[in-house]
C-alpha cells in the first residue's frame, strides 16, 4: 500500500480527512499534533513589555495508509483542502510506499479487511 | 470607659465591614467560575477582567454611584455625599449618609461598594469570551449608575419603592436580576460565540475548561453570600440583636437546596448529573434567597433552593434555545432565579418577620392577600423595563459608534493572546517542542556555544554520511 | 440604649457567626486538596462532591441532626429540635438550644453544621477516585446522623462524655477521628485503587496531578480553623473575655510545627521533602491541636505540631503497608492524628486552663494524674467502637445491596466523563487534534462552506498527481 | 452581667483576630500570584514554599519575635516577653505586652506574626525558581529577627522611630519595603535565571505559566489587606469607634485606582495591556496605601494608587533594565511603592487624621511644611540601610559557605522534581504515552497476564508476517 | 534496516514494547501520542444537556527501527499484542525500508552498535 | 526527494535545526514531540516515600524532507548537532525515499518551490 503523510494547519485537519473521504471513499487515518518552521514567520507575543517570537507554529501530521490505486486522488483531495488562503504555513503532502500492512484486530492484511467492509 | 452606643457602633461597624470584606471576595469566586466556564484560551482575560471591573466601578460608586444611591436626595435619587469628605465618611448617623444609623459613612460605602461590583460581576458572564477590553471600562461605569439609582429606590429609606414596601432583603432584584438584564442585553447585542450554533441552528456545546476552578469559585461565592445575606442587616440590632445568624441559616440551608434541585434535575431532565448545573444550582437558589433569608421560615428556604436548581437547569437550556449564548448561565442563574427569589417574598414572607425588619407585609401563603405579591411583581416588572433598556440604550450606541466586540480572528486566537499579547496558559500555547518548562530554545537562550561535543566528528562518522 | 446583655449577645454572635463562616470555607480547603492529589481524570467529580455533600449534609442537619445533637435530651442523644421553627432559631438561651446561652439558635445550627460538613468531607478523602455518586447523597445523610449522636455525647452538656469530663475542645476525636473511622471503612470495603497494590502486593504511587491546588487547599484549612477552633468557644466570654485569641495562638503554633515535623520527617524518613507529606503534617497538626487548643501551653503545642507531622508521614506509609488505598492520607491525617490530639490533652492540659473552661482536670505532666489521660482514652475508645461500626454495617449493607464502587471501566476511564458525562478539564481529554482552545472542527463549527480558495486547482496541479 | 470594658475587649479582640486571620490568608495569595508568574516546572515548590516559611516564621517569631518587637525594652529592641508564658498571653494590657492595651497578648502577636509572615514570604518572590530549599528555613529564620527589630522602632510605642513621629500605619515600610530590601539582595547574590538574559545582555521573557493563578492571588492578597490595614488599629477605637471602616475605604479606592494606573500604563508604555502588570499595579497600590490608609483623604488614596500602578510598571522594566532577575517583580511592587507610600503621607497626611492617631503631623499638601516628609525620608534611609546591609550580609555568607543557588540541572529541569523529587503537575510531566489519567503502564500496574485474546493468532496471520 | 510503524491504543504501549522485546529481543521505540479515526465511532459527551461526539480517538504511533530479518517477528508480536479484544480501535501495523540509520551519540550506524551492545 | 527522520533530546531541536539550515542552507521542518525508549535507563521519581521510574524519556521527533543531493550532508548535521555529551539518549537518525512531494498552498512540487525561493 502507500503511506500519504501531510502537515496541515490544525483548523484544516478534519476539512482535509473530509475532503479524502468524499474524493476517494477512504477512511482512516491517523493524527499527531506538530509543530513546523518553513518559509512562514513565527508567532509574536508580548509579556511584561518583552515582545519575542516563537519560530515554530502549531501544525498536524496526517497519516494515511491508502490503496496505490487512490493515492494520487488522496494526494490530491488533501492539497486542495489543505489550501486556507493565508500567505504561507498550508503544509505539505507526500507519499511513500509501505509494505506488509496488518490489520492488529483481526491480523489480516488491510486490503483485505477495507474488501470485506 | 467606653458608652454603650459606642459600643454598639463598634459591633455594627465591625459586622458591616468584615461582610463587606466577604462579599469584596465573591470577585475571586466570579473570576473562577467564569475562568471555569469558559475556555483556556480566554481563561487569563476572564479571570483579569474582574479585578479591572471592581476598580472602575469602586471609583465611580466613590465619586458619584454612593450618592445617587444613599445620599440624601428624593425618591427616585440621591442627590448629595458625591466625591465623599473625609468627614463625612468618618461620621455616624449623619447627612447625607444618615441612612447608617449606626456605623460610620465609609463603612456604608465599603459595604454598598461591593454589592455594585458583585452586580457588575454578574453583568460579564454572558458576554464571555467576545467583548473588546474597553468596553469593560465604559459599560463598568454606565452601569454602575444605572445599579445605583435602582438600589435607591428600593433600599433607601426615601426610595418610592422602598416606601411601597417591597421587599428585598439584600437585592435578588437590586443586584442579581438588574445584572443579569445587562447581561442579556449584552449577550444580544453580541450575538453568539463563533461555532456556538451549527448552520443549523443547533447549539453546540462549548465546555468549560477547568471544573474545579467553576468549584472552587462556586465555594467561595457561597462563602461570600455569608456576608451578602446577613450583613444586609448593616447592624447587629436590625431584626433584634443577632438577628443577622437567622439569615445566615436560611441562606445556607437554600444553597443546600438549591445544589440539590440542580444536580436531580439535572440527572432527570439531561440524564447527567452535571456538574456545572450543580452549581448553577448553588448559586441560583443564592441568588433567590437573597431577597427572602430575612424574611422566610427554613422550610421555606429548601422550596425556594429546590426550585431555583430547577430553574438554574431549565433555564440554561430555554436560553441556548431562544438562541442567546450565555457561557456561564447568567441569564438564568442570576435573571430568572432572581425573579423568583424576589415574588417568593411575596408567597412565603412570615408577618412576625415582616413585621420585626418594620417591611411590607406576609406573604401569601400566611395572609391569602395577593397584596405583597403585587408589590414584588411591580418592582420586577419596573427594573427590568428601566435596567435593560437604559443598558441596552447605551451599548447599542456603543455599538455602533465603535463595536463592542473583537473581530473573527482574534476571537478563534483567543482573547489572551490577541487582546493581552500573552495566553493564560503560556505553557500550552507557544508551540515550543521543548514542551512545557524547558526553555532551551533560541529566543529565550541563545545559541549555545557549541553544537558539538566530539573532537573531530567526521573521523567517528560512517564513509555513508561523507561520502 | 442597648443593654448590656444585648451586646454581650451581639458581640458572641458576630463572633460564632464569622467563625462558622471560615469553617464552611474549608469544603473549598477539602475540595482542592483531595482534588491536587487525586488525577486529573477525576479532578471535577472530586471538587465537586464536596459541594454535592455539605448540602446532604446542611439539609439532614437541619431536620435532625441538630436537634439529635444540641437539642434537649438525654446523656445519649437530644430529643427536641429537630425541624427547628423560626421562634427556636431566633430567640436566645431558650429550650430547646439553651446550650446555646449568648446566640441565637440559629447561630448554634450554623456553627455546628459547618463542622457536620468538614466531618463528612474527612470520610471521602479515603474513598475518593472509586466510589459510586449515589452512595455520597445515601451515606452522607447516614453518616450526618452517626456524627450527631457522638458530638451530643461529648459536646453537649447533658452527654454521657461530656459529663465524664472528656476534653474535646474543637473536635479531633469529635470531627476529625470520626471522619476517618468512616473513610477506614469506605477504603476497606471499596477495596484499592485500580493499579494502586502491583501483583506482588508492592505498592504504587499515583501521583496527585496538581501540588498547587494542594497547597492552596492546606492554606484555606489552615485559614479557616482559625475559626474551627477559635470559634469553638462559642462566645467572646467562654474561657474569659477575648481568651479566643489564646486558642487561635496554640492553633497556629502547632499548625506551623507541623509543617516542619511533616517535612523533616520526610527528608529523613523518604530521603525527600515531600510537599504533600508537608501539607499532610500541617493538617495532622491542626487535626491534633483541635482538642488541645483551649487546654495546652504553647509549648505543648509545638510538640504536638511536631509529632503529629511524624504521624502524618509514617501513618501513610503503614496505611499503605496494610494494603488500605487511602488517596489523600484521611486516616493517618485525621484518625492517627485525631486520636494523638485528644491523648495530648491527658498529658499536657494546663489545670489553671482546664479549671477556666470547667472541663476535666489537668494533664499527666501537671498533675502527675493519670485520670484525664483515662477520660480522654475511654472517650477515644467508645467513639471507635460505635462510628467504625455503624459506618462498616451501613456501607457493608449498601456494598451488598447496590455495590458502592463504579465498574472497571468507568474507573480506568475517569469518574469525570464516566459519572458526569464530561471530563473536568475537557480541553485536556477530548482528543481534539486542533488541540486546546480551537473549536474548529466539525462537531462544533459545522463543516466550512469552501475548502479550497484557489481559484481551480487542477491548473496549478502538477501530473503526477492528476495523473 | 458584662463591663463595659470586658464589652470593649471582646469587641477588639473580636476585630484583631477576624483581621489577622485575614492577613494569614494572604500567603494563599503569594503562594498563586508567585506560582502564576514562575513556570510550571516550579510551580509546586513555588506554592509549597509559602507554606514552609509561615511555619518558620510563625515558631521563630513566637520565641524570640514578639519579644523583640513588642515586648517592653528600650528604643532600638524590645527585651522582654520571648518564649511568652499562658499568663503573658491571655492577659490584657499587662507587661511585657502592656503595648496591647485592649487585647490580650495572645492577640498581638497572633496580628504581628501575620504580618511578619507577609514581609517574609515578599522575600522570596525575587528569589524565586533558583534558590535551595534548606536557604528558607535559615533566612527565614534570621529576616524574622532582622524584621522584628525594625518592626519595634517604627510601631512599638518605646520604638525611637516611632517616638520621632513616623507615620506607617500598617507597615508600607515596615513590612513592605523591608521585604523587599531582602529581596533585592537575594537576587543580586543568586544572579538571574538561566536563559532570561541573552548573550547579549538583553533579558528575555519568562512567561507565568498560569495566569488566573496569579488573579486569583491578587485578589486574594486585596481581601486580606482588608485585615492588614484595617486591623492595625489594634482595637475597635483607636482614631475613634469605627475609624477601621474609614482605612478599609482608602484602602479600596487606592486599590482600584492602582489596576486602572497599571493597566493604563501598561497600554501606554508597553502597548498592551498585560494582566499581570495590571495585577502587579493593585498590589503595588495597597502597598504604598498601607502606610497612608488612615491618615490620607479619599483623592489622596487615589493619587497614590494611580502613581503606584505606574511605578509598578515602569519599575519592573527598570529593575531588569539594571540586569537583576525578579521573576514576579517584588522590588518595583513592594520597594519602590513602599518607599512612595512612606513618603505619601509626608505628602498627604490630613491634620485632623494625624491628630486623631496621634502620630506625626499633617502633609506637605496641607501645612506646606516639610517636617513630616523628613520624617519619612528618614524612616525609608535608616530602614533602608540596615535590612539591606543585614540581609545582603547574612544571605552573602551563606552564599559563601555552603552555595544558595541550586545546580545547573536542577534548575534546568525544575526544582519540583530535583528538590522535592515529584512535579507539580506529575501528569504534564512523566513521560507516559498513555497520557493524563491513564496509569496503564507497566511500573504501575505489572504486566497484563495475557497480551493476546486471539485463539492463537498465527492461524489468521499473513504468510508475508510468518514467512 | 527496517522501520516498522503500529498504530495501537495507548494502554497497550506498553505491553506492545514488552512483547517485542521477549519475541526478537529488540529494545529501542519511538512512541508519539495520537488521534485517530478509522471503522471505530468516537466518544460521546454530555455538557449541560448537549450530547456531542468527538470523532477522534486517542491513539499512540510507535516506532521501531530494526534489523531486517526480525522485521516480520516483530510485527507479528505488535499487531498480536495490539489486539484488545474490543470490538474495534485496535489500529495497524505496517513497515518500510529506510537507509543509513544513524546512531547520534556514536555517529556510526545502529547496525554496529546493536552489534556491539 | 529524501524524508530524513531523527529522533533528538528535546533540548537540541533548535540546535539541530540550526545546524542544518547552515551546513546545507536548508529551512523546513516539522517537529512532534516524543518520547522514547532505548538502551538509556528512564528517569526516576518519587512521591509519598514511593520510588518508581518512568521507562520513557522525553524526546522529539524531527521530519525534514530534503533534495537528494543534501540528504547525506542534512544527515550528517543532525547526528553532529544532537550529540549532547550525555552517555546515553542522544537519539537516531535515517533517511527514506517519497514521492511526489506536493506544496499545498501552491499545488506545486516542493523542488519547484524551493528553487523559486
Ligand atoms: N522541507 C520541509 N520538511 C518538513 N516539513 C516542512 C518542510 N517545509 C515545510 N514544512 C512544514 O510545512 C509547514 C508550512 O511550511 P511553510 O514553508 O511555512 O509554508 P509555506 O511554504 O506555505 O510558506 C511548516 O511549518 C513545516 O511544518
Ligand atoms: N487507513 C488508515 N490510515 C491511517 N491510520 C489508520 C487507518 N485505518 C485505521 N487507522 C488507525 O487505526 C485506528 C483504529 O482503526 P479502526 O478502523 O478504528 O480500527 P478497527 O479497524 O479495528 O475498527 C484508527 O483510529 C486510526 O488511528
Ligand atoms: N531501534 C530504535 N527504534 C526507534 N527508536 C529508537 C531506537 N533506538 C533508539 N531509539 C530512540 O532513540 C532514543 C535514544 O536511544 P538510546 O538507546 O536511549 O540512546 P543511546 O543509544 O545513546 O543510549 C530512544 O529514547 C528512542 O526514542
Amino acid at each position: 500500500m502507500v503511506k500519504v503523510e501531510a502537515v496541515v494547519i490544525r483548523e484544516r485537519i478534519e476539512t482535509v480527512i473530509d475532503a479524502v473521504e468524499e474524493a476517494t471513499g477512504h477512511v482512516g487515518v491517523t493524527v499527531v499534533e506538530a509543530v513546523g518552521h518553513g518559509r512562514q514567520r513565527g508567532i509574536t507575543h508580548e509579556y511584561r513589555g518583552r515582545v519575542f517570537e516563537s519560530r515554530f507554529l502549531p501544525k498536524a501530521l496526517l497519516t494515511f495508509l491508502v490503496r496505490d490505486e487512490i493515492a494520487a486522488a488522496v494526494q490530491h483531495a488533501i492539497s486542495d483542502a489543505a489550501r486556507s488562503g493565508h500567505e504561507s504555513g498550508d503544509g505539505l503532502c507526500w507519499r511513500s510506499e509501505v509494505e506488509n500492512v496488518v490489520h492488529n484486530r483481526t491480523g489480516l492484511r488491510l486490503e483485505e479487511v477495507e474488501l470485506r467492509a | 470607659m467606653p458608652k454603650n452606643t459606642d459600643l454598639l457602633i463598634a459591633a455594627s461597624t465591625i459586622w458591616v465591614v468584615v461582610t463587606a470584606v466577604l462579599v469584596m471576595f465573591m470577585q475571586a469566586g466570579f473570576a473562577f467560575l467564569e475562568a471555569g466556564l469558559t475556555r483556556m484560551k480566554n481563561a487569563g482575560h476572564i479571570a483579569g477582567k474582574n479585578v479591572l471591573i471592581f476598580a472602575v466601578c469602586s471609583i465611580v460608586y466613590w465619586a458619584v454611584g454612593f450618592g445617587l444611591a444613599f445620599g440624601d436626595g428624593n425618591g427616585l435619587i440621591g442627590t448629595h455625599g458625591f466625591l465623599p469628605s473625609v468627614t463625612q465618611l468618618i461620621s455616624v448617623g449623619k447627612k447625607p449618609f444618615d441612612f447608617f444609623a449606626e456605623i460610620p459613612g465609609a463603612a456604608g460605602y465599603l459595604f454598598e461598594v461591593v454589592f455594585a461590583g458583585v452586580s457588575l460581576a454578574i453583568v460579564w458572564g454572558a458576554m464571555a469570551e467576545r467583548a473588546k477590553l474597553w468596553v469593560y471600562f465604559v459599560f463598568g461605569a454606565v452601569f454602575t449608575l444605572i445599579y445605583s439609582v435602582t438600589s435607591h429606590w428600593i433600599w433607601d429609606s426615601h426610595g418610592w419603592l422602598f416606601k411601597k414596601g417591597m421587599q428585598d432583603f439584600a437585592g435578588s432584584t437590586v443586584v442579581h436580576y438588574q445584572g443579569a438584564l445587562a447581561a442579556l442585553a449584552g449577550a444580544i447585542l453580541l450575538g453568539p460565540r463563533i461555532g456556538k450554533f451549527g448552520h443549523d441552528g443547533r447549539a453546540n456545546p462549548i465546555p468549560g475548561h477547568n471544573i474545579p476552578y467553576a468549584v472552587l469559585g462556586t465555594i467561595i461565592l457561597w462563602f461570600g453570600w455569608f456576608g451578602f445575606n446577613p450583613g444586609s442587616t448593616l447592624s447587629v440590632d436590625f431584626g433584634g440583636f443577632g438577628y443577622f445568624a437567622y439569615v445566615a441559616t436560611t441562606t445556607n440551608i437554600a444553597a443546600a437546596a438549591g445544589a440539590l434541585g440542580g444536580i436531580v434535575t439535572a440527572s432527570l431532565v439531561l440524564k447527567k448529573p452535571d456538574l456545572s448545573m450543580m452549581l448553577n444550582g448553588v448559586i441560583a437558589a443564592l441568588v433567590a434567597i437573597t431577597a427572602a433569608s430575612g424574611y422566610v421560615a427554613p422550610w421555606a428556604a429548601v422550596v425556594i433552593g429546590l426550585v431555583s436548581g430547577f430553574i438554574a437547569v431549565t433555564g440554561v437550556i430555554v436560553v441556548e434555545r431562544i438562541g442567546i449564548d450565555d457561557p456561564i448561565g447568567a441569564v438564568a442563574v442570576h435573571g430568572a432565579s432572581g425573579i423568583w427569589g424576589t415574588l417568593a417574598c411575596g408567597l412565603f414572607t412570615v408577618p412576625l418577620l415582616a413585621g420585626r425588619l418594620a417591611t411590607g407585609h406576609g406573604g401569601l401563603v400566611y395572609t391569602g392577600s395577593f397584596h405583597q405579591l403585587g408589590v414584588q411583581a411591580l418592582g420586577v416588572a419596573v427594573v427590568g423595563a428601566w435596567t435593560f433598556s437604559a443598558s441596552f440604550s447605551v451599548l447599542w450606541v456603543l455599538k455602533r459608534l465603535w463595536g463592542i466586540r473583537v473581530h473573527e480572528e482574534a476571537e478563534t486566537l483567543g482573547l489572551d493572546v490577541s487582546e493581552h499579547g500573552m495566553w493564560g496558559y503560556p505553557e500550552f500555547y507557544i508551540p515550543v517542542p521543548g514542551g512545557y518548562g524547558t526553555e532551551a530554545h533560541a529566543h529565550l537562550l541563545g545559541r549555545p556555544a557549541h553544537v558539538s561535543v566530539a573532537a573531530t566528528p567526521h573521523e567517528h562518522l560512517p564513509p555513508a554520511v561523507v561520502e
